[in-house]
């Protein structure tokens, strides 16, 4: 059990990933593949915060704990994390707003549709 | 591990399982529901790990997720108002024994930290999560009645 | 015994990201893709990052399935008035 | 390419993929392991300039030029939603009509409304000491503007969004920073230097020199970015519709 869980965090992170990867080549709506990135990225976030993770050790915010009383976990994969989380969303936007341009144009959101268009 | 995160950790696996399990097969109206019932099981489980960790501070996550969580069910209510209309949900038996569990958790925490400022916290917390929880459920049933799209 | 609770996190957000992945329809993959919001937020919890946690919160319970939802919308309306116009 | 081919092109590969990614996996450090040295490093640093919240410490202050290149990912992203979904010469403007809201929702929504929006700004204000930030915060504000539109009707939230307020506060809020961190330069030794300001005393609102700033310049420039990416998406969904008969 215990080696299971030296590498369970990591394997769920690549499970995740190549799910999602599945998904968007798979995908017959771009607005499904949107979807289906933004799962790719959360595998990048559990991935990273189970580097950082220390066992029974509690976050690096001293708010309401006195400094040195218990060990903490990494704080650089959280501030890493923190920020994509945020940007990540905005970059959907844009990937979204980019899935209505080609609505616009083309009148379809199947990937296959718009290669015929294009070929 | 102690008895509060033992008791966050049935919730997590009994109630989000569920919860997932509704959003991920059955027509619409049951999936709106689990969506609903899935932010409303997690902020108590959160409140339960802030109070397992000892660390208060994570009690700001359930703040959150009580504001957040019916808000977003109030966004699949609006944007599919059309769909849901032809077959409203009904649900209240589940929306009020999740309102319930949300409730003995919030009681539950607060005899754990006495009066005091965080008890005051966690009461807000509890009546945000069960009225939006239980208003969200509303809308869902037929908040927003539409005259042509808006 | 006390890895119960990340193992329980990592189990549903793997299940979750797998449904949100297989339901094809982007409304109701919106609705799955909140539930992996929530999901994700338990598990940094567990993993003791608060700070993300609350950015997932924030960012996955309303405002990705608003962005997905008007997305959808707008493409439905737009397949609406060709269909009309036709 | 056929979707027979492109299957079998996508599982080949993604087995692949799977096997890297599992051997790679089992040479990792073991997960929960002791060994951490930046952690370690980051901490010490940060209590050494009374910022309680390490992970702020370490986003505004340790790798604050990061953030900068964060912040302009956003501020980029956002320029370019605005581009892409501004209304074109063959769209027009149609008043949606209202929606008839059922009225606990509509008391719902207008009273979380300034609770959510309250709780935003203490998200923000309170980054450098618990959990929390200019990015959470951020969203959560700009998010609880939209219960207006969700509560009530979009010509209600219009009313109270002036979009160029928002825009001049998102351009605003972003040389904030890149002006803090030039004062940085100018008035002690790096760019984005955390030694102007003195440093406070532990876990209070005004402990960690420039944390506090950085931060509120950060959650003002989120909470905008967001406002003006829904505000797109809402007039592309809800009003913008293509002109008849072109």
């Amino acid at each position: 059990m215990t080696d299971v869980m030296h590498v369970l965090p990591y394997l769920v992170a690549a499970w995740v990933f190549l799910a999602g990867c599945y998904g968007l080549a798979t995908s017959r709506n771009l607005i499904h593949a949107v979807g289906c990135l933004s799962v790719c990225q959360a595998a990048t976030y559990v991935l990273l915060l189970g580097v950082g993770y220390r066992k029974d050790a509690t976050a690096p915010v001293f708010s309401d704990i006195k400094p040195g009383s218990r060990t903490v976990v990494d704080p650089v994969v959280q501030a890493l994390t923190l920020t994509d989380v945020v940007v990540g969303a905005t970059v959907t936007a844009l990937l979204l707003a980019l899935v209505v341009q080609i609505a616009k144009r083309h009148g379809t959101v199947d990937p296959d549709e718009l290669s015929e268009l294009r070929g | 591990m102690n008895g509060w995160t033992l008791a966050a950790t049935v919730g997590l696996a009994g109630g989000l399982g569920t919860a997932l399990w509704g959003v991920a097969t059955g027509p619409l109206r049951r999936r709106v529901v689990a969506q609903n019932l899935a932010t409303a099981l997690a902020c108590p489980a959160m409140l339960l790990l802030a109070q397992g960790y000892g660390r208060p501070a994570y009690v700001d996550l359930g703040l959150v997720l009580a504001l957040l969580g019916p808000v977003g069910t109030l966004v699949f209510a609006r944007l599919l108002a059309d769909e849901l209309a032809e077959d409203p949900p009904r649900a209240w038996v589940a929306t009020w024994a999740v309102a319930a569990l949300g409730a003995v958790t919030v009681i539950a925490l607060c005899v754990a930290t006495g009066p005091s400022r965080a008890m005051a916290k966690l009461l807000v917390i509890g009546a945000l999560l069960i009225g939006g929880n239980v208003i969200a459920s509303r809308a869902l049933a037929g908040g927003f009645r539409r005259v042509g799209r808006g | 015994m006390a890895d119960a609770v990340i193992v329980v996190a990592l189990l549903l957000v793997a299940a979750t990201a797998t449904v949100a992945v297989a339901t094809r329809d982007p409304a109701r993959q919106a609705l799955v893709l909140s539930v992996l919001g929530v999901v994700l937020a338990v598990l940094f919890t567990v993993f003791q990052a608060p700070d993300v946690g609350l950015s997932q919160l924030a960012v996955g319970s309303a405002l990705t399935p608003l962005l997905l939802m008007l997305t959808v919308r707008k493409v439905r309306r737009r397949g609406r008035d060709e269909e009309h116009e036709r | 390419m056929s979707r027979r081919v492109r299957l079998w092109l996508v599982l080949a590969a993604g087995t692949g993929l799977a096997v890297l990614l599992v051997a790679a996996c089992l040479d990792l450090p073991n997960f929960g392991g002791d060994r951490h040295p930046y952690g370690d490093r980051a901490v010490r640093a940060s209590i050494a300039r009374h910022t309680a919240n390490v992970i702020s410490s370490v986003n505004f202050d340790q790798r604050a030029f990061d953030t900068l290149g964060e912040m302009t990912i956003l501020f980029g992203a956002v320029l370019g939603c605005v581009m892409l979904l501004r209304q074109t010469r063959d769209e027009h403007r149609a008043r949606p009509r209202p929606a008839e809201v059922a009225p606990p929702v509509r008391r719902y929504a207008l009273l979380v409304l300034p609770v959510a929006l309250v709780t935003g700004i203490y998200v923000v204000a309170h980054g450098q000491l618990s959990p929390g930030g200019g990015f959470q915060g951020g969203v959560v504000a700009a998010t609880a503007l939209h219960l207006l539109y969700l509560g009530a009707d979009y010509g209600a939230l219009e009313r109270i969004r002036p979009l160029g307020v928002y825009e001049v506060g998102d351009a605003l809020a972003a040389s904030a920073y890149v002006v803090l961190g030039l004062a940085g330069l100018l008035g002690s030794t790096a760019f984005l230097a955390n030694s102007l300001l003195p440093y406070g005393t532990f876990n209070t609102l005004s402990s960690g020199g420039t944390v506090p700033l950085l931060n509120a310049a950060i959650g003002m420039e989120v909470a905008c970015a967001v406002v003006l990416l829904l505000a797109r998406f809402l007039d592309q969904a809800v009003e913008i519709e293509k002109e008849n008969g072109e």
